[in-house]
């Protein structure tokens, strides 16, 4: 609700209520917890810096959290909840599953409200909803970079203990595509439940038997950890590739303490700690400071999409019309150069925005420096024009998927 | 009417019961005696179908029935109590009987939800003969009475109309008055003598010496799971094997 | 072969856990019949509270696990009192929706205490040794070490001592075990205490090789239940039995049956198992 | 129970009833009709569950997974073999009919613990091939764009939609109304009252020629019917399904519906369902301690209502001697009237 | 006097079933307590035995109140119940049944296999099923086997509740002798029974109890004269 802020004669300050609707218990608790932290730093900030100022009202924010345990039942109940009691407009969620039925609901006449989703999948670029702004870069992205990646490590038989379910089914069998493409070959496929499962030993036991060059390996980063170790503890010297859910500097600095040595020469997710540009940088050592815990791109990327509401709010000239909100994303991207931790430079008509996929390598236990995947762009003109509004563009490389240009 | 041939018991090594034979005619009362441990009860449970025999058959107005599984046995008209009294202590008195009746009736699940004519009429029959039975036990005030409220000595009668609620041709009863004081077994016994007079079929298991000399046409005794004796309550009572074995030199009881 | 000898090490590594957890529950689930549905949160409490002794007290792992050890019999005896022994009496669906309370509340706690991210126990023994051709670490060892040693010790303490004899008693009746004299409360107290206790050593042992987490007993939990039934209610031995099984089958599964569907396979057949043998594995059938 | 007692109680149900239908047009928060339309469908998978853990006394965890039949086998069949909405709750209900009558079969051979884990088990198996069988189940992502129940043409009066939500509260309800008709009629009928007998002493229901495992059967089967009808609904109503329909976290929610709304009553499911989803709503509030309050406030609940709410409400009848008296075990007698 | 009652009352929820009962037990008598069914003779049995506690009144044993106590301090002060119904422990053997029988004086190794040659010699049965579990035995050796392990304590006073319930006439003669025997070796014993016949014949005095109040008492010789007991409990 919108209330009254300060008394006496002066211009009161309203209330704008940023619903977040996240697992903050259960399994998917951490995950929930880093992206409520990037949204609320940049709540903070904002609120700091004296608000928002729309037409000539000025505005605060207010985040408000309700836990839907990863369940789409109450993830629409929190949804209308958040719409009703506390009006409102813009909801953050970052479940896909739980997306879903909350994009059934949000264009319903007289309870409109923007979806905020953080989920890679394709299936949400293909809902048609208008009222959706999707905040990562795509999951084929990672897919077709790193497949590319690996074959120039020189590597050609691929063994694979992906997380089980269909997140790693897909990964699975669109990797396997690209990959006998290209001309590999994958000596093994086991499948391993990354959530349930804490002792990998036997799967790397059957696909190390195959004697692969590398491994595809990944899903949540604390469990794909364990399958590095382990399979360095089963004498396994070859290389690494991880799919986008297991983030490496995670891996490296949380789950293995810093042993970089295990990682041999690994290709994944590119990691955000050491992102090279002041943006990323800077916004660590603040997310340090503040929440002690370790900043992830969850994070980051929902900082960044929270502060480019703001921005498309100011420019739509209204909190309310959230049709109007959706439509200025389109005029306040490009997000200015290294103010933000991540590239935000443009949104496609279905919801995405223009985030690049970033592709890291260790090489022999050194990181080296990451590309970042321009996949969005038609020609190589785009492209180079895109290149300028990056963070980093010397990492920049045009990368076009054709599932995405439109 | 009721005939058991040959009937064995295994228990591991232990011959709960061995090779006893005997029959029971039509409307008597028949007696099985023994000492504790002798496998009376057993005996009822092989016949009812709670246990199968390791050998052996029994034979219901000449069909065997051995192997068959309780429900099926109590449908062809074998009724059974246990040594301790149950009876549907979660349920009332008159739903006791229902539910004991309820082998006796045809209605499904459709039948049940749609209250069809069929499942009218059903229940109405099953009313009646609940009624009667209660008529029978002398329980019909207490129709409505949860179980819990019930004395030792009503639950007994209760047990044995539930037994009787099934419609059976031969009804087996284990130890009916246990823990009955005099006057309470008095009442017992006379239950079991108008039941008879009806031309039900009893077999009984009893240690009170005076009821069965009293009630039993023929008394059969088991011992360690041999039949030792079989006759009427005089025969079996001067018999020397019988004496040593279970009644001891004097009985009164 | 010698993939088929290194699979079977790692599923009587994986055994080794669930057999020690399972027959901890069996001591309050088969024997006391109290359906605690939060045996995995002991466990998983066991596992964070040697970290909390390791990384902020800096005490030794042996130390530390042996603390850690005590603190759980104590969460298990004040668990018991407050949470279960109000409910006797009672059908024993109410003590499982008490069980879920508790494992809520312990779930919670945590998260709140440390956070829902994993965290790593240093690895006291992190070599790898070669056991004629076998490829494993001196902890992995250690985890099949103490948990022969723990299931030994425990199965001893059940049938023969007397004390153990009176869990038996107490479990079986509770009337007639106060009639003779004992206190059916201290048993209680106690069976819980020990039940605890051996989660928090099976936690402790295995939580420097894995990650942990406040979820990672709501698993281990269930799979206990299903050792525990698979082993025969109340059957220790069948407990420890199932524990090596379940290992077993998940290590052979995961090594040759290529598919998600593995832990189909598992669940079915414990369903055809009991199936065929209504009171598990090892029970007898009580007419 | 007094004639008086009965025509109390119904006027008591009536009013209910009539609060139940008026509640659309009083309330126009989406928020509220959505929780509502939700906790009655749940409702119907609880008294189905309570057909079986009440009444017959088979502690089942596998109910989340007939549920989940029901809704995947909607999803399927609308949005795959464009079946109309209708037919295909009919037959996804029939299909979980049919699975709990087949795979029934072995698992009810186990009885108490064992039972429940077999069961257990069986509603693991059906959220893991939810989430693995992708090419027929979408996988973990589930299926997007179930349609919504599509409108009734009711002679005389004209067609009948169910866009909104007041539509759609009316269907829950009704759906609602028709379970526990169909409970009521059961559980006051010989048939009813065996499967009390075999919750009562399974020994004895069989010496008085109850068939105890097809009485078991014949439970689970319609029970697991119920909840693929709740199930199937559900899915329409959230326009998609994912693998949490079958998660035993759905499934213990439920036991504990019914344990706190009072087992082996028909009032119990109902009641625990409303409740604990207030109090889940209430709770919310805690923030980061609603799951401590949560679980503390459950154990507590146990202590002090071991027969759940209405249990509590019925032990509070009899203190006060009104003649509202007994709910449970209502015998065949108070059926008639 | 080894034990005394006075005044006592018993409720079970919110019914009271024993009221206002008052009665002693001297050293090295055999005392019945007689009554119909449901007259509160287990009610009292346990009560004094600590399994339930009274409402009112006090429980004396050697002179100290008692009444206070949980059942198992009452058993290691020597007052022991063999309950009505048995309360056996159906899956461990007899032997450990027996066994934990003395529980309270587990200590003193010597004095246990002492009473459980004796236990053996008045139930010779019991040490054939000595491996047997409890539960699979026939109504009469569990009856058996619960006399025996409250033997097995060494109580100072043995309750016991209808030791006679369902077992044949030879049976009931035989535990008959045994409580005679048990009395001899120094044993004071209470005994709830229905079957006044053989209870009057082995005690010295007698308390008829009816719904819950004493209403009779006095030397089992007179009371098996008196009317009242003989038309109720003996049968004319
Ligand atoms: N399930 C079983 N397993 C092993 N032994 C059993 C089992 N059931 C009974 N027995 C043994 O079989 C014998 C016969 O028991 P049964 O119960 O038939 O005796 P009974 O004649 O009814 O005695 P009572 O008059 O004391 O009831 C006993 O020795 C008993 O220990
Ligand atoms: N747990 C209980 N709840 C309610 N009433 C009880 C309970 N236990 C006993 N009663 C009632 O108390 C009264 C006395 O019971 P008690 O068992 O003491 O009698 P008894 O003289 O031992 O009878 P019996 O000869 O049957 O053993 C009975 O009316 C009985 O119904
Ligand atoms: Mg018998
Ligand atoms: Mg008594």
């Amino acid at each position: 609700a919108k209330k009254e802020g300060a008394p006496g004669g002066q211009q009161a300050v309203k209330e704008i209520v940023i619903g977040y609707n996240a697992p903050l218990s259960g399994p998917a608790a951490e995950y929930g917890r880093d992206v409520t932290n990037g949204v609320e730093m940049a709540i903070n900030e904002i609120n700091e810096a004296g608000g928002i100022t729309v037409g000539n009202q000025k505005y605060k924010f207010r985040l408000e959290k309700l836990d839907h345990r990863a369940d789409p039942n109450q993830a629409v109940a929190n949804a209308r909840r958040l719409r009703e009691q506390f009006n409102a407009r813009i909801i953050f969620d970052p479940v896909f599953t739980c997306i879903a039925p909350q994009l059934k609901i949000n264009e319903e006449k007289g309870n409109e409200f923007l979806m905020m989703a953080y989920t890679s999948t394709p299936l949400v670029d293909k809902t048609g909803n208008k009222l959706m702004v999707s905040i990562t870069p795509p999951f084929l992205g990672y897919l077709y970079g790193f497949v590319d990646a690996a074959w120039e490590e020189g590597w050609r038989k691929i063994g694979m203990v992906v997380t089980a379910g269909a997140y790693g089914e897909e990964w699975r069998k669109l990797f396997k595509e690209a990959w006998e493409k290209k001309g590999g070959t994958i000596t093994a496929d086991q499948p391993a439940n990354y959530y349930t499962q804490t002792d990998f030993s036997a799967q790397l036991t059957a696909v190390l038997a195959t004697k692969p060059d590398a491994l595809l390996i990944g899903g949540p980063s604390g469990p794909t950890a364990l399958v590095i170790e382990q399979a360095r503890n089963l004498g396994f010297k070859g290389g690494f590739i991880l799919v986008d859910q297991a983030k490496m500097d995670y891996i490296i600095d949380v789950s293995l303490k810093g042993k970089m040595d295990l990682m041999g020469t690994t290709v994944g997710v590119g990691p955000f700690t050491n992102y090279p540009s002041e943006g990323a940088q800077s916004f660590v050592k603040k997310y340090r400071e503040k929440y002690n815990v370790y900043p992830t791109w969850e994070a980051a990327l929902n900082y960044t999409a929270m502060h480019a509401l703001a921005k498309a709010m100011v420019k739509a000239g209204t909190v309310e019309d959230v049709y109007a909100i959706r439509a200025a994303f389109e005029q306040v991207l490009p997000m200015e150069r290294n103010k933000y931790p991540t590239d935000c430079v443009g949104i496609l008509k279905a919801g995405r925005m223009f985030i690049p996929n970033t592709v890291g390598i260790i090489r022999n236990g050194q990181y080296t420096s990451p590309r970042t995947l321009v996949w969005w762009a038609k020609t190589e003109d785009e492209f180079k024009k895109f290149k300028e509004m990056m963070n980093a563009p010397d990492l920049a490389k045009w990368f076009p998927i054709k599932e995405y240009l439109e | 009417m009721l005939r058991v041939e040959g009937l064995t018991k295994k228990f591991g090594g232990l011959l709960a019961v061995n090779k006893v034979s005997f029959t029971a005619h039509k409307g008597e009362v028949l007696a099985l005696i023994g000492p504790n441990g002798a496998g009376k009860t057993t005996v009822f449970n092989l016949i009812s179908g709670a246990l199968r025999p390791t050998a052996g058959q029994v034979y219901l107005e000449g069909k065997p029935i051995g192997g068959k599984k309780p429900y099926q046995v109590a449908k062809m008209g074998i009724a059974r109590t246990f040594q301790t009294t149950t009876v549907f202590d979660q349920l009332k008195v008159l739903d006791n009987l229902l539910v004991a009746h309820k082998l006796r009736t045809s209605s499904g699940l459709v039948d049940t939800i749609l209250r069809t004519r069929r499942w009218k009429k059903e229940l109405e029959e099953s009313r009646a003969r609940a009624m009667e039975v209660l008529d029978f036990i002398g329980l019909k005030e207490k129709a409505l009475a949860p179980v819990q409220v019930l004395t030792q000595e009503e639950r007994k009668r209760l047990a044995i109309g539930v037994a009787l609620a099934t419609g059976p041709k031969v009804l087996l009863l284990d130890e009916p008055t246990a823990g009955l004081l005099q006057e309470e077994t008095e009442g017992i016994f006379g239950l079991i003598k108008s039941l008879k007079q009806r031309g039900m079929t009893v077999c009984v298991i009893e240690h009170k010496m005076r009821m069965v000399m009293n009630l039993a046409d023929r008394v059969v005794v088991l011992n360690y799971g041999h039949k030792i004796a079989e006759g009427t309550p005089e025969e079996v009572s001067r018999n020397e094997l019988v004496i040593q074995a279970y009644l001891g030199g004097e009985h009164v009881a | 072969m010698d993939v088929f000898l290194q699979q079977v090490f790692n599923g009587i590594m994986l055994g080794s856990t669930y057999a020690v957890v399972a027959a901890g529950l069996t001591l309050v689930f088969g024997i006391l019949h109290v359906p605690n549905f939060a045996h995995g949160h002991f466990y998983m409490i066991g596992a964070y509270v040697t970290f909390f002794l390791v990384t902020s007290w800096k005490l030794g792992f042996w130390p530390a696990v042996l603390l850690s050890c005590l603190v759980l019999a104590l969460l298990g005896v004040v668990v018991e009192r407050l949470a279960f022994r109000p409910m006797r009496g009672q059908p024993q669906v109410n003590a499982f929706i008490s069980a879920i309370g508790v494992l809520m509340f312990l779930e919670a706690l945590v998260t709140l205490v440390w956070g829902p991210e994993g965290h790593r126990i240093p690895n006291p023994y992190p070599a790898t040794v070669n056991l004629w051709g076998l490829v494993t670490t001196q902890q992995r060892l250690l985890v099949i070490v103490t948990a022969a040693l723990l299931i030994f010790l425990l199965n001893l303490f059940i049938k023969k001592t007397l004390l153990g004899a009176t869990i038996e008693a107490v479990a079986q009746n509770r009337e007639g075990a106060m009639l003779v004299g004992i206190n059916v409360d201290r048993v209680s107290s106690i069976t819980f205490a020990l039940s605890a206790a051996t989660a928090a050593i099976a936690a402790s042992v295995v939580a420097p090789i894995f990650i942990i987490t406040p979820t990672m007993g709501a698993l281990v939990g269930m799979k206990a239940f299903i050792i525990v039934i698979l082993g025969g209610l109340g059957n220790i031995p069948g407990a420890i039995w199932g524990g090596y099984i379940l290992g077993l089958v998940e290590a052979l599964g995961g090594g040759y049956i290529s598919a998600d569907y593995k832990d189909v396979f598992a669940f079915g057949l414990l369903i055809l198992v009991l199936a065929l043998r209504p009171a598990g594995l090892f029970g007898k059938e009580s007419s | 129970m007094g004639a008086s007692g009965l025509i109390l109680r119904k006027c008591m149900y009536l009013f209910l009833l009539l609060i139940a239908v008026l509640v659309p047009q009083v309330v126009t928060s989406r928020y509220i009709l959505q929780i509502l339309i939700i906790c009655y469908i749940f409702a119907v998978a609880t008294s189905s569950l309570n057909l079986l853990l009440g009444y017959t006394g088979q502690v089942s965890l596998a109910h989340a997974g007939f549920f989940a039949i029901g809704a995947y086998g909607v999803a399927i069949m609308t949005t795959r073999s464009g079946l109309n909405f209708w037919w295909a709750l009919l037959l996804a209900a029939a299909v979980s009919a049919l699975v709990g009558f087949l795979v029934g079969i072995p698992m009810l051979r186990t009885r108490g613990s064992y039972f429940a884990i077999a069961s257990l088990c069986f509603g693991v198996i059906v959220g893991i091939v939810a989430g693995s069988w992708s090419s027929f189940t979408g996988g973990y992502l589930g299926i997007l764009g179930v349609p919504l129940p599509p409108p009734l043409n009711l002679p005389g009066m004209g067609a009948l939609g169910f866009q909104s939500k007041a539509a759609q509260y009316y269907l829950a309800l009704a759906l609602l109304l028709l379970t526990l008709f169909v409970m009521h009629r059961l559980v006051n009928s010989p048939l009813g009252l065996s499967f009390m007998a075999v919750r009562n002493n399974e020994l004895l229901a069989g010496a008085v020629g109850i068939n105890t495992f097809a009485v078991k059967l014949l439970s689970f089967t319609v029970a697991s019917f119920f909840a693929g009808l709740a199930g199937g609904l559900y899915a329409s109503f959230m326009r998609t399904v994912s693998p949490e329909v079958a998660s035993i976290h759905l499934m213990f929610n439920w036991v504990v519906y019914l344990l706190l709304g009072g087992a082996g009553t028909l009032a119990g499911p109902v009641v625990g369902t409303l409740a604990i989803t207030a109090l889940t709503e209430v709770t919310q509030s805690f923030k980061d301690y609603s799951l401590l309050v949560f679980g503390a406030l459950l154990v507590v609940a146990m202590i002090y209502c071991p027969r759940g709410l209405v249990g509590a409400w019925e032990a509070m009848q009899r203190r006060l001697g009104t003649p509202l008296k007994r709910f449970r075990q209502v015998g065949v007698r108070d059926a008639k009237g | 006097m080894l034990l005394r009652l006075r005044g006592v009352h018993v409720s079970i929820g919110e019914i009271t079933i024993i009221h206002d009962v008052s009665l002693e037990v001297r050293k090295g008598e055999v005392v019945a307590l007689l009554g119909s069914n449901g007259a509160g003779k287990t009610t009292l049995f346990k009560a004094i035995a600590g399994v339930i506690k009274p409402s009112r009144g006090a429980i004396e044993f050697e002179g100290e109140e008692i009444q206070h106590l949980p059942a198992d301090k009452v058993v290691q002060r020597g007052l022991v119940l063999c309950p009505e119904g048995r309360q056996l422990f159906p899956q461990l053997s007899v032997y450990k049944n027996l066994l934990l029988g003395a529980y309270v004086r587990r200590k003193e190794k010597k004095k246990v296999e002492q009473t459980l040659e004796w236990v053996y010699a008045l139930f010779p049965i019991l040490r054939e099923r000595r491996e047997q579990p409890a539960g699979t035995l026939s109504g009469g050796e569990q009856q058996m086997l619960a006399i025996g392990r409250a033997l097995m304590s060494g109580p100072k006073v043995l309750l016991l509740d209808e030791p006679t319930m369902g077992l044949a006439p030879l049976v009931v003669a035989r535990i008959a002798e045994v409580i005679k025997e048990i009395s001899k070796a120094g044993t004071t014993v209470f005994l709830s029974e229905q079957n006044a016949h053989m209870a009057l014949k082995i005690t010295e005095r007698g308390y008829v109890l009816e719904n819950g109040r004493v209403v009779l008492e006095g030397p089992s010789a007179r009371l098996i004269e008196d009317p009242v007991v003989k038309r109720a409990y003996l049968g004319v």
